[in-house]
């Protein structure tokens, strides 16, 4: 875990000498036996296997609710994950707590003791670590169909992922960005990128002796309202990072913001590129499972049932027409609180309706808007990447920690204090979200003309400058009901 | 008038930064000196910077569902701080699950805070209030 | 109301007298005194006025939901419509009970005591005729937006038009279809025209005062799963009766079967035809206010929240890519009973968030799909219009009376025992409706034989009959959050 | 076997025709004789039609919500017409607003009915029900 960290597969004896500290993290480190573990993968059905599901998903062209779920005993977590069951919800996520993602162990003992004595809720997810292999796998063979895979945290996914693995988990977020960008005040990108190759070289081992296992590519969850640019980039990045270290199948996640033709392109090009850049770095035996869209939840959800329901059927919407194989998915309870079993049963009810009814349509949207998005999105991924990869001389690692440092990838709002946040976002007058400032992004002119007369417009449009206020503006935007944020006239 | 000091940050292992950026600009703007600590900010550091800049008020955020055991004793600690004249405000979902934004009006006022502010919390008004509590303490 | 009812403007002396007539069944009709009720219409603000509501809808590109309400009482309809109003909801309809339907009055005032006695809801709607112009005019005036719009029956519209526009009500449903082929066992189609040829003349007797009183033509509702040709065609022929009577302001209502191309495809052709059928003969003058698009309330909604909420918001959002002035929406509650104002309002606030997220996009979708489904549907309601006519040489009205008992039009599942019910129809493998069964439907041969190309896909696809067995299966494919009704495998 | 005779028909002036009409196309599958009266029957209608055709079920639908007012003294009537043994079936949505099945069935089978159906009723099992009713009674 150097600063001097590069895109180089982590030798097998150093790995090995890794585990040894990561397992005696916590007792039920010890329960880790990965011979047992991989033999335990291998017998799993493919109805539990991350892969499998895709790709059956994929012939059959069928979109279903990626859910987002974790609750802290073991007992929730089976009546839970049984009724996403019932929902036909095959991506059984687990949320892990606070406290578990920051290590806190003994912290988390104490809350599940006085959560058995007073009943009262504590903590906001599963404590995986705690639980253990032994809970984790009561987990996993209470249901028939199902992939588990964990949220974990920077510090915690070492642990968290020998765990979950044994476990028999399928699939993992497993980029970098997400936690350093978006969880994280002060840690340093090259030891988040580091600490996470631990894990995708957990993964190799895995994939060596013939167990597959699924990364999320999330990549650099950018918060409010921007293009989602860098976050594609950066999801390209993270599966370049992983299959150095073996992975060999990854998920090409697409966060979308709202307007259909925009969000339409990023799915038609985020998984083609990544495909070209996997191949054209060498990794063209990386399998991309498939595609997972989610409207990135970095706005707040309408708090009323009306619009909460509203917002997430169009989530789902646009989740089939751009035939992706699973749509994460926001519960009607969102904007409340953790979301009771009931409020996750309504919200699949509904995107379900949703799913059979516009993909059993086979509709192919043709709109001269996406093929536009489309091509500038490109244009900006590719410039984006190919700059890191020059700077990195060809590592991408290497490439992304500078890249942070000058500003080549950069987001606005980053709790990390290293990030630039030299960059503003903004919606256009149809609520396609365009930069109103681009730092050091190395976009071509073309890509930033074109951002500047959409700015232009909505300036006019508005009678207000493209700046902070908007900004705020367009963020409660969905909250409202609305599609960009009206000014507030005097 | 000198400035009035406060301090920002979302409290214990909360990563939810935009609603504590937002309100840290907001209250800059209008007129006070905010010292923003950001995210995952201990008791123990909102505690010091208090003392180190001898602030007025503290302005906690919390989301994530844990705030209550993140911000038992605080109020004491406080206390024994010498900070008992610093306004305590607290704002965001303050527990796990739908929330009954009076219930944790009453219990985290118990726990020492002297307002608390329910999510989708209209800025202004806040900061308002703010304004009021400090003029009723003789602080500007 | 003669059996030998034309397409002929009843002469004002006749219609005068038969007003008489009309006043006479009920006290409250003497409270209509047409002279002021004509000052009372004018004096409505523009935002009480159907057409100027339409109008500024259409200027401002906005979707708005048509609400089906209607509640007993003067104080609850007042709070009923103000909450509607909050919803920014500014059609306000008011359904009529079963028993005013029936014209049996006493009934009514029974079942008011009652619930006044014992708060128990009884009626099924809001006793118009009842409650007189003096009860109407109290709740017209207790909003400061909306047109209110009643819906009533055979039997009582003319009784109930009359207390209607003198209360200040500028829209109603004025087809005679709707009545006599979804609502009635034993009436007459020609009594049915001859019928509601009176509100027509009525609105035509303030349209020649400078009120013009907006028709919604909802064309004969065609129960159960069929393609909506016969629907769309006789909302053309029931402009042109409205038309012939004095009627200057219709609107082009479009019944919407869950296809999105084909929903897309009714939604362009209907107002266009009935443009061109309206001039060409003779009624130049009439204007098209709006475009009303709904999810004909001919299969039942998911009884689940989820599933409602997602039906509820699919007509929204096809609504809104129809760019269609207002789209009637059916509650959350609709498979349950007569909504709550609660429901109502959840309901509303779901279908604005999806109303404004689309329409503010400013979507042109391009898909072949809508370009085929647009010509089929033009030829075939262009071949039922124009047989109707030839029919009924030149008359509509005559053609109409002709047609159902030719079957020239027709439809499967009508209660109404003069319909010939020879017309069956199915989802394609696309969820867009077929016919199996044609009937005595004028269609041109290429365009049955694209029915039996797609039916015959769909035979194939399921391995089953097109019959009735498979229309009941797609009746309740909606309710079951499915496109199409899959058979039951043994 | 003879065939049992059954009456359909939608009660009072309720016009929704698809429940009954799936209704009667199903009876008239598994076997019954079905007089079908279609919408808007008066219950008066219903006797007359049961008393010619000597039936030994008649099978109600409601769905506008006024059913209660429609068939409260039916059950004597049919008593007072000799009908005592025809068996009453009611379905569809029993009153208006949200329903509890549960109070729907109480309420109708106090006004005499012998089974009580929601909407979403599967057909063949309401039919499982009748075949066994008649047997009970000895008709089949
Ligand atoms: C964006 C988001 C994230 C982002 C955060 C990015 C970032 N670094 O900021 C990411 C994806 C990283 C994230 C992570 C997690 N999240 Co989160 N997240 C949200 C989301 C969608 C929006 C939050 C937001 O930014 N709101 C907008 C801001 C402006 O509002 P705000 O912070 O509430 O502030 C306003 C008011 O509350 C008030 N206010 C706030 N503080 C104060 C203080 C004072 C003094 C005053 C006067 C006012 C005030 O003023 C602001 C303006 O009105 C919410 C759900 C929602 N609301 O839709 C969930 C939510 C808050 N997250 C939740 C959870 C559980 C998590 C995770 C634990 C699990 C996970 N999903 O991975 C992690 C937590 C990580 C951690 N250690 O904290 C839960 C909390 C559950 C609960 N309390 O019951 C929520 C409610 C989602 C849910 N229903 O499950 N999250
Ligand atoms: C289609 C429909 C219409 C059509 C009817 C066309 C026609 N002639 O059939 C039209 C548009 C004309 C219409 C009119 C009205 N309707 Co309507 N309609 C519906 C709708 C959407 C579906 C009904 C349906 O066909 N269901 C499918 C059939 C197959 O189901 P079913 O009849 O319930 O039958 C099933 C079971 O109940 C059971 N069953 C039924 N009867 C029996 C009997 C026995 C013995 C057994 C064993 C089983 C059984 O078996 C069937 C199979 O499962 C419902 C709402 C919904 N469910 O989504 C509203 C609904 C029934 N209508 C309603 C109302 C109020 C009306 C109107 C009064 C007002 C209006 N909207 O204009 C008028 C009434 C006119 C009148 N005089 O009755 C309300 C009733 C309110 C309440 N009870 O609280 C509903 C619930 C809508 C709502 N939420 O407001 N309607």
């Amino acid at each position: 875990m150097a600063p001097n960290v590069k895109n180089q597969k982590i030798d097998e004896g150093e790995f090995l000498r890794m585990r040894e500290k990561v397992l005696a993290q916590w007792p039920t480190g010890k329960e880790v036996d990965l011979d047992e573990a991989i033999e335990y993968q291998k017998k799993l059905p493919d109805s539990k296997n991350y892969l499998k599901i895709m790709q059956k998903l994929h012939e059959e062209g069928r979109t279903v609710a990626y859910p987002r779920a974790g609750t802290a005993t073991i007992e929730d977590s089976i009546s839970l994950y049984r009724k996403l069951e019932e929902s036909q919800v095959p991506f059984l996520l687990v949320t892990t707590d606070s406290y578990t993602r920051q290590l806190e162990f003994k912290k988390v003992e104490a809350a599940i003791e006085e959560t058995k004595k007073t009943g009262k809720k504590i903590l906001n997810g599963f404590p995986l670590i705690n639980h253990g292999v032994k809970g984790m796998r009561q987990i996993v063979e209470s249901v028939n169909t199902g992939a588990f895979n964990p949220r974990i945290s920077l510090k915690a996914y070492p642990l968290g992922s020998e765990i979950a693995f044994a476990s028999g988990m399928t699939g993992v977020s497993a980029g970098p960005f997400i936690s350093w960008g978006a969880y994280e005040k002060n840690s340093d990108i090259a030891e988040a990128i580091g600490a996470y190759q631990y894990m995708h070289r957990l993964i190799g081992y895995y994939a060596d002796r013939g167990v597959k296992i699924t990364c999320d590519n999330h990549g650099w969850i950018l918060t409010g309202v921007q293009p989602m640019t860098v976050n594609l980039a950066t999801t390209i990045a993270e599966a370049m990072m992983e299959a150095e270290q073996g992975v060999k199948s990854v998920v090409s996640c697409i966060h979308l913001m709202g307007n259909l033709a925009q969000d339409l392109a990023w799915i038609r090009v985020a998984p083609r590129l990544m495909r070209e850049y996997l191949d054209r770095y060498g990794y063209a035996d990386v399998i991309i499972a498939g595609t997972l869209a989610q409207h990135t939840p970095l706005f707040p959800m309408p708090q009323g049932m009306g619009g909460a329901f509203a917002y997430t059927d169009y989530s789902a919407l646009v989740g089939a027409l751009g035939k992706v194989e699973a749509c994460s998915i926001r519960s009607i309870d969102e904007a409340l609180g953790i979301p009771t079993e009931e409020s996750h049963q309504l919200t699949y009810e509904s995107v379900n309706w949703f799913f059979n009814v516009i993909r059993g349509q086979k509709i192919d949207l043709e709109m001269k808007e996406i093929a536009i998005e489309e091509r500038i999105a490109e244009l900006e991924i590719r410039a984006i990447l190919d700059k890191l990869l020059e700077i990195g001389d060809g590592d991408i690692v290497v490439g992304c920690i500078k890249g942070v440092h000058l500003g080549i990838i950069d987001s606005s709002f980053s709790p990390n204090k290293q990030v630039k946040d030299k960059v503003i976002g903004v919606k256009d007058c149809r609520g396609a979200i365009r930069y109103a400032e681009f730092g050091n992004l190395p976009l071509p002119e073309e890509v930033k003309e074109f951002h500047r007369e959409k700015v232009a417009e909505r300036e006019r449009a508005d009678g207000t400058k493209a700046d902070y206020e908007m900004t705020i503006r367009d963020f409660w935007a969905f909250n409202k009901g609305q599609l960009i944020g009206k000014p507030v006239r005097a | 008038m000198k400035k009035p000091t406060v301090i920002t940050g979302t409290v214990g292992n909360d990563a939810h930064v935009i609603g504590t950026k937002i309100l840290s600009r907001a209250l800059r703007e209008a007129g006070f000196n905010v010292v923003e600590l950001g995210i995952l900010t201990p008791t123990d550091e909102f505690i010091k910077a208090a003392i180190e800049t001898d602030a007025d008020a503290i302005l906690m955020s919390s989301l994530y569902g844990m705030a209550e055991l993140d911000v038992t004793g605080f109020k004491e600690k406080c206390i024994e701080a010498g900070l008992d004249d610093v306004l305590l405000y607290i704002g965001g979902i303050l527990g796990v699950g739908r929330r009954d934004a009076k219930e944790d009006e009453e219990k985290f006022k118990k726990l020492g805070f002297d307002r608390v502010f329910p999510p989708e919390t209209e800025l202004k008004l806040a900061i308002g209030d703010l304004w009021a509590d400090l003029k009723a303490k003789g602080k500007v």
